[in-house]
């Protein structure tokens, strides 16, 4: 895993180096800090080793990566660091938000597809997650604003209402995690709590939907797959219930792929939250890095490139481990 | 090693040794050793059939496919026709490496023990290394790099002549044909790389061997899926047959068939053998097959011979306790005569870690103290009735 | 023997298979009975429709497959009319089965122990605590050591036989009247084997139950069983005592699979061999299904399907010709005396 | 048991047509390769020159609902229909120059992995690995915000960033088959190792990559048009749907006047990618040995 970390990092800053003194330069000296002082050209040249050798700038631009200092955020207006981290919160629960129910729904319409393989309910479902899968989230994202809100006006864009906005800017507003549902419980305004909520639907439905479709192909075909096993048929043949074949001793065996195959890949689809939180503008890590690519800011889009590597491969670690959980003859090595 | 002197020895596996490390973290070091074939050494005659029996794991399939390196031996040599063929196909350096320790080392020792070359060349026991030695004493005058070159000259050819004259015929029938490919090459492919025919003669020559075989030559074109397992065996006959090999593996080449198509393809390698003056290493599980087939049996147990000799002695007069249990434990088809088994108890044990001693003593019936304290040699207990037990004969059926 | 004491009668069962090339009858009418404590064989090669058959009996048929025809009588009971709910409580408890692969067979994220608890507790009344004492007692009777510690185990932490050994414990765990044996030896080594033939032969003696042998090794069938059901291409081409049809057999299909096996106790240059190939299931013959592979095939045989008929009492054989037969074997062990 | 059936292709192509839902993406595909190649008779040209440019009908950004003379309405001054029907060969140029760039490099990354192991199989594994510890889009839009705008560039990010999966799945095949004993067969007939590569090892791993190279056209056209409709995609007035759709981003709170640059690309892409994966879908099914009887 370190070398993992170690490699990412070569790759992204192997981009940032194809950009060219010059232009490394310029990008440094927007940050207002540098612009007091008169010699700051010099001493950027200094202290990002702008004229020496890559291996050198490489370890200097880590070393200051590993301090904290990932440049300046022109999007923020501060620190990348400090930036991403203020919005972190909001993209971490507009996830969790969305992904309960994908995983929870997926997997029971996968089994129900698998169970009932080629009979109108099965083919029903593959078609609607085909249909799913081949649409892109920011034109069903663009679909759900145009319905609900330009048309029908019931889920508006946004985080809260303005006035709910004023309130939790406000002093006596407690911040504890920065999630605008649970901060509003927390604060006991159940209003504000219903508001945001109101807000999330159709930036959950939007990054659900593409993730469901293709946890679903994958629970279908690995059910189906355990379902044609012998030892299917012994749990058969010892007088076990049909159903109890399926939650039990079927879907246990076909979680094992659905767990690598697609942990993995719901978490690469994190990269959705940067058309959602751009579709309905929401405050995030996604819109973040969307606002960056507009702007050129070199220097934001890059820090969020690492933050979400990272988060990618610590994610990818913690689905290695459950795999470990679920099947017994890994958990012997 | 055999003192049966009546035909011209073929092949002998001296000292055989495969390992396969077994790999485990993130650095894929190695852990442990499976010690799937561990120091065998057999010799098979021309137009014989050696059988190589055991039950799964005891090494048999990979000391076949060792043989014909399929599998790089982890040590030991394979002498084919008088030549060593152990370093035919080790990178090139491996090879050097390999004449200087077996020959060149060995021979400056033995010159220093015994004063001369004459009396090193004379200290081999058998005709094969002997020769060796005379050609580095007396026709390279011990200069060792031209000996190296010698050797290793021409080694391309070499390697072809072997492919050519030793062959494969796989279990199964069904993933030894490639899917994707005509019968006529499936067949023909091994005329083509040796050259043996050119442009229509190599469909000649495979719609004669198809005829021999048993196979209708109107068929060539079609796939491998279009025939029966039966069928797919004899296809998979065919593709050995047409390099006119001297020497064939049967592994396990009737195991996956039904009885009655069993017989058949035992039937047909019988009469191939005889119009053809074929040599079969015949490797199976089932002792009735070994037993119709073969003319001298090896039993193979936990990588390691148990016990080697000519059928008849060792049908009728099994001499290692493994041996005669595992005939003991064959159901025969005939329900007149329950017989009382000997039923072995417990499962054979890891390859990775294989007992001490005499590898068969935490299962024998007779096994004592010493058993699991030294390992006991193969040796001819005699006419060419190999057995490695220190109570051989004692445990009766 | 009268059937009507049988503890299972199956009478000219068929079952089809709809494949999308066609109908596939992988049985087309077949009979037999089993009885209280014995052991019947079923012996066949590749795809004459001996496992179909006991799947049929357990109705354990896929989708594709499809009881079409015939009667399941289970201890007096018509078992197809039974609904799927009864059947549950008699699958496991009444009838079990084992299977050829206990590689395979057995649930790779439970353990041994849980898979054999809940057979226990889906059909007898205890609790999870006596269940699980049943449970490795159950294993001890099985000859698996350290039952205590095996039963926490996962089926990965066993070899070959010690899960064929697990299958046998959990297939015995309620003691069922009927078990079907489907090839439980046919993956496992001789000696490993042998180890599993006498315990199942033991159990059978200790619990008295019945036992279908399905196998394609005559040797296993020479072993274990009382009586002998032989299959070939969905059909019982002979069915008798196990010394009847080893000393005697009326079915030149019979005769010639106990010729086509290398023994020990004999040498033989050539084997013999029974020609050709199994037909193909989408496309039987007409008339006697073996008539493509027999030599005493006449027109009568491509033409005429032959009954099974009896040739003397408790031996029937689906045979024109036992006559010729006879005289052919009797010329045939002549020559082999000589 | 297998005794002479119908031959497999005709059995495979029945097969095929029999599945609906692969007919329907048939079709489809037809649909959009006809409207591809006729895409000047359909929408005309451009004639200030550069057909790729969609061009300008209106000096006004306001969007104009459709009408008869543009049937997709406009946005930005650009005519919509023109830019979905030529935006379709655009569809086209990315997904199979991207896929198939990306599944060369995999291939010959995965065959080489697979054929040499030991330490060259480790460390470009591991590249593997950390190539695809970047999330994809993230990857592509730091890629493209750094290369700078144009369809190019897109195509370029795509690619270093796409091969990954296929390299993976080749290795994998590849290491599978060569236990095969048919390629041992080869091997003992003293078959060279290349041809032993070619003539045995890729016929039979090859379909699973045609597969997910099928599946992966939509996906590579997804996200081309996401980074195009971010802005760090194609130049405003490409003809791309991506393009089209990013209009959009400047009528955000009142979509309802602007609906027609939604639903029109929208509908444009859906389809397309909806025809790969369907065929996709279908092949793999017909490939799956599992599949089969």
């Amino acid at each position: 895993m370190p070398l993992i970390l170690i490699g990412v990092t070569l790759i992204i800053f192997s981009m940032i180096w194809a950009l060219g003194p010059d232009r490394l330069l310029a990008s440094y000296i927007k940050s207002p800090e540098a612009l007091k002082t008169p010699d700051a050209a010099e001493r950027l040249i200094k202290k990002y080793g702008l004229d020496e050798p890559m291996p050198v700038q490489y370890l200097k631009w880590l070393g200051n990566i590993l301090q904290g200092d990932f440049g300046y955020s022109m999007v923020g207006k501060k620190g990348v660091l400090p930036a991403m981290l203020e919005r972190f919160p909001y993209t971490l629960e507009l996830t969790i938000y969305a992904i309960i129910p994908v995983i929870l729904v997926a997997i029971w319409l996968g089994v129900v597809s698998a169970v009932h393989q080629n009979k109108f309910i099965d083919q029903f479902i593959r078609v609607f997650a085909l249909v799913g899968w081949s649409l892109p989230d920011f034109v069903f994202g663009l679909l759900l604003l145009l319905v609900f809100y330009s048309l029908l006006g019931w889920f508006p864009p946004g985080m809260v209402n303005t006035q709910f906005d004023l309130i939790m800017r406000s002093a006596e507003w407690n911040k504890i995690t920065s999630m605008p549902t649970i901060d509003a419980l927390l604060n006991g305004r159940f209003d504000i709590f219903v508001d945001a909520l109101r807000h999330l639907i159709l930036p959950v439905m939007t990054l659900a939907y593409l993730w469901w479709a293709y946890l679903l192909r994958i629970t279908r075909s690995s059910m189906l797959e355990v379902l044609r096993k012998d030892y299917i048929r012994t749990a058969r043949a010892k007088g076990v219930p049909e159903n109890i074949v399926i939650q039990k001793h079927a879907k246990k065996n076909a979680m094992i792929p659905v767990l690598t195959v697609a942990g993995g890949s719901v978490i690469g689809l994190l990269g959705g939250t940067v058309f959602v939180e751009t579709i309905f503008s929401r405050v995030g890590m996604g819109r973040f890095l969307a606002d960056a690519a507009t702007l050129l800011d070199y220097w934001s889009i890059i820090g969020g490139a690492l933050f979400f590597s990272f988060i990618m491969i610590v994610g990818n670690l913690v689905v290695d481990v459950s795999y470990a959980l679920v099947d017994p003859r890994i958990r012997l090595e | 090693m055999s003192k049966i002197t009546d035909s011209r020895l073929l092949l002998r596996a001296d000292r055989l040794v495969k390992h396969f490390p077994v790999r485990a973290g993130v650095f894929r070091r190695v852990v442990a050793q499976v010690k799937a074939v561990d120091d065998i050494s057999f010799d098979v005659y021309e137009k014989e059939t050696l059988g190589l029996v055991g039950e799964s794991g005891c090494g048999k399939t990979t000391a076949g496919m060792s043989v014909l390196r399929l599998y790089e031996p982890t040590s030991g040599r394979i002498i084919m026709e008088g030549e060593d063929t152990t370093y035919y196909f080790m990178p090139a350096l491996k090879a050097q490496k390999y004449i200087r320790d077996i020959y060149i080392d060995r021979f400056t020792e033995l010159k220093s023990k015994g004063g001369s070359a004459e009396a090193a060349i004379q200290s081999f026991q058998n005709d094969f290394d002997r020769k060796i030695a005379e050609r580095y004493f007396k026709e390279f005058n011990e200069d060792r790099n031209a000996f190296v070159r010698s050797m290793l000259s021409n080694r391309e050819e070499k390697r072809k002549a072997f492919r050519r004259n030793a062959q494969i015929i796989f279990q199964d029938p069904f993933s030894s044909l490639n899917p994707r490919m005509r019968v006529r090459n499936i067949i023909g492919e091994g005329a083509r790389i040796h050259g043996l025919a050119t442009g229509s003669d190599v469909l000649d020559k495979v719609a004669d061997i198809m005829t021999k075989v048993g196979l209708s030559k109107d068929h060539m074109s079609r796939f491998p899926h279009e025939f029966s397992g039966g069928q797919r065996q004899r296809i998979g006959v065919a593709r050995a047959l047409i390099l006119n090999p001297k020497l064939i593996v049967c592994d396990e080449a009737v195991s996956a068939l039904d009885v009655s198509i069993q017989a058949q393809i035992l039937n047909l390698l019988n009469d191939l053998q005889k119009e053809f003056g074929l040599t079969y290493l015949f490797i199976a599980h089932d002792l009735g097959v070994v037993k119709h087939v073969s003319r001298r049996v090896a039993v193979m147990y936990l990588g390691k011979v148990a016990e080697l000799a000519d059928k008849k002695k060792l049908f009728d007069d099994p001499l290692h306790p493994y041996t005669v249990s595992l005939m003991s434990a064959i159901p025969e088809a005939n329900p007149e005569k329950k017989k009382q088994r000997i039923i072995l108890q417990g499962d054979v044990p890891s390859p990775i870690n294989p007992p001490s001693g005499c590898r068969f003593h935490p299962r024998c019936p007779i096994a004592k103290e010493i058993c699991a304290r030294e390992e006991p040699q193969l040796q001819d207990v005699g006419g060419g009735h190999f057995v490695s037990c220190f109570f051989p004969g004692q445990l009766k059926r | 023997m009268d059937s009507k004491n049988a503890l299972l009668q199956v009478k000219d069962l068929r079952t089809y298979f709809h494949t999308e090339d066609g109908i596939v009858k992988a049985v087309d009418g077949v009979t037999f009975d089993v009885y209280s404590g014995e052991t019947l064989g079923i012996v066949g090669e590749s795809g004459c429709g001996k496992s179909v058959t006991s799947l049929s009996v357990m109705r354990l048929l896929d989708e594709k497959g499809e009881i079409a025809g015939g009667k399941i009588i289970f201890e007096g009971r018509d078992v197809m009319a039974i609904p799927e709910s009864q059947m549950m409580k008699i699958r496991g408890n009444d009838m079990a089965m084992i299977f050829q692969e206990p590689m395979t067979a057995l649930n790779p994220v439970f353990t041994v122990g849980f898979q054999i608890m809940e057979a226990i507790l889906l059909h007898q009344d205890v609790n999870k605590e006596q269940a699980r004492t049943m449970a490795i007692d159950m294993l001890r009777k099985v000859g698996i050591p350290e039952p205590e510690k095996r039963v926490d185990e996962y089926p990965h932490e066993l070899s070959g036989g010690m899960r064929q050994r697990a299958m046998i414990a959990m297939a015995l765990s309620c003691n069922p009247k009927l078990l079907f044996a489907d090839e439980p030896t046919t993956a496992l080594d001789v000696t490993i084997q042998a180890q599993i033939l006498e315990l199942m032969k033991s159990l059978q003696e200790q619990y008295g139950m019945a036992l279908v042998m399905i196998t394609h090794d005559l040797g296993v069938i020479a072993e274990m069983a009382q009586r002998v059901v032989v299959m070939y291409a969905g059909k019982v081409v002979e069915y008798a005592e196990v010394l009847t049809l080893f000393k005697k057999p009326r079915h030149p299909y019979t005769w010639g699979l106990m010729n086509a096996i290398p023994k020990l106790d004999e040498d033989k240059e050539v084997l013999y061999n029974i020609p050709g190939v199994v037909p193909d299931p989408l496309d039987f013959p007409d008339g006697c299904r073996f008539n493509t592979r027999c030599p005493l095939a006449t027109d009568k045989c491509r033409k005429e399907e032959p009954p099974l008929v009896e040739v003397e009492e408790n031996h029937t054989s689906a045979c024109w010709y036992v006559d010729k037969l006879v005289e052919m074997i009797k010329v045939s062990r002549a020559g082999e005396g000589a | 048991m297998a005794v002479k059936r119908k031959s497999e292709f005709r059995k495979i192509m029945k097969k095929y047509w029999k599945n609906g839902t692969a007919v329907l993406g048939t079709c489809l595909l037809v649909f959009f390769i006809i409207v591809a190649v006729f895409a000047p008779q359909i929408a005309g040209v451009n004639e200030m020159g550069n057909n790729y440019q969609i061009p300008r009908v209106s000096w006004s950004s306001k969007p104009i609902a459709p009408t008869s003379e543009h049937p997709f309405g406009v946005i930005g001054g650009r005519d919509i229909f023109y830019g979905v029907v030529w935006g379709t060969r655009t569809a086209f140029r990315l997904g199979l120059i991207i896929t198939g760039f990306s599944a060369l490099i995999g291939v010959a990354i995965g065959s080489i992995s697979a054929y040499f192991g030991g330490w060259v199989d480790e460390i470009l594994m591991r590249i593997v690995d950390i190539f695809l510890s970047i999330p994809f889009l993230v990857a592509a839009m730091v890629m493209t915000t750094i290369l700078g705008k144009g369809l190019d560039k897109v195509i370029i990010a795509l690619i270093i960033f796409g091969w990954m999966s296929t390299a993976r799945l080749i290795r994998g095949n590849i290491l599978q088959a060569r236990e095969e004993q048919y390629v041992l067969a080869a091997k003992a007939l003293g078959q060279k190792d290349w041809k032993i590569i070619m003539k045995h090892i890729l016929p039979n791993t090859i379909f699973p990559v045609v597969v997910q190279m099928s599946m992966r056209i939509g996906s590579y056209v997804i996200t081309a048009a996401g980074l195009s409709f971010l802005g760090v995609g194609a130049e405003p007035g490409y003809a791309d749907w991506g393009t089209i759709l990013s209009y959009s981003r400047n009528w955000m709170t009142m979509l309802n006047e602007s609906w027609f640059a939604i639903v029109f690309p929208g509908t444009a892409m859906v389809l397309f990618v909806l025809a790969w994966n369907l065929v996709g879908d279908a092949l793999r099914d017909i490939f799956d040995p599992r599949m089969r009887s």
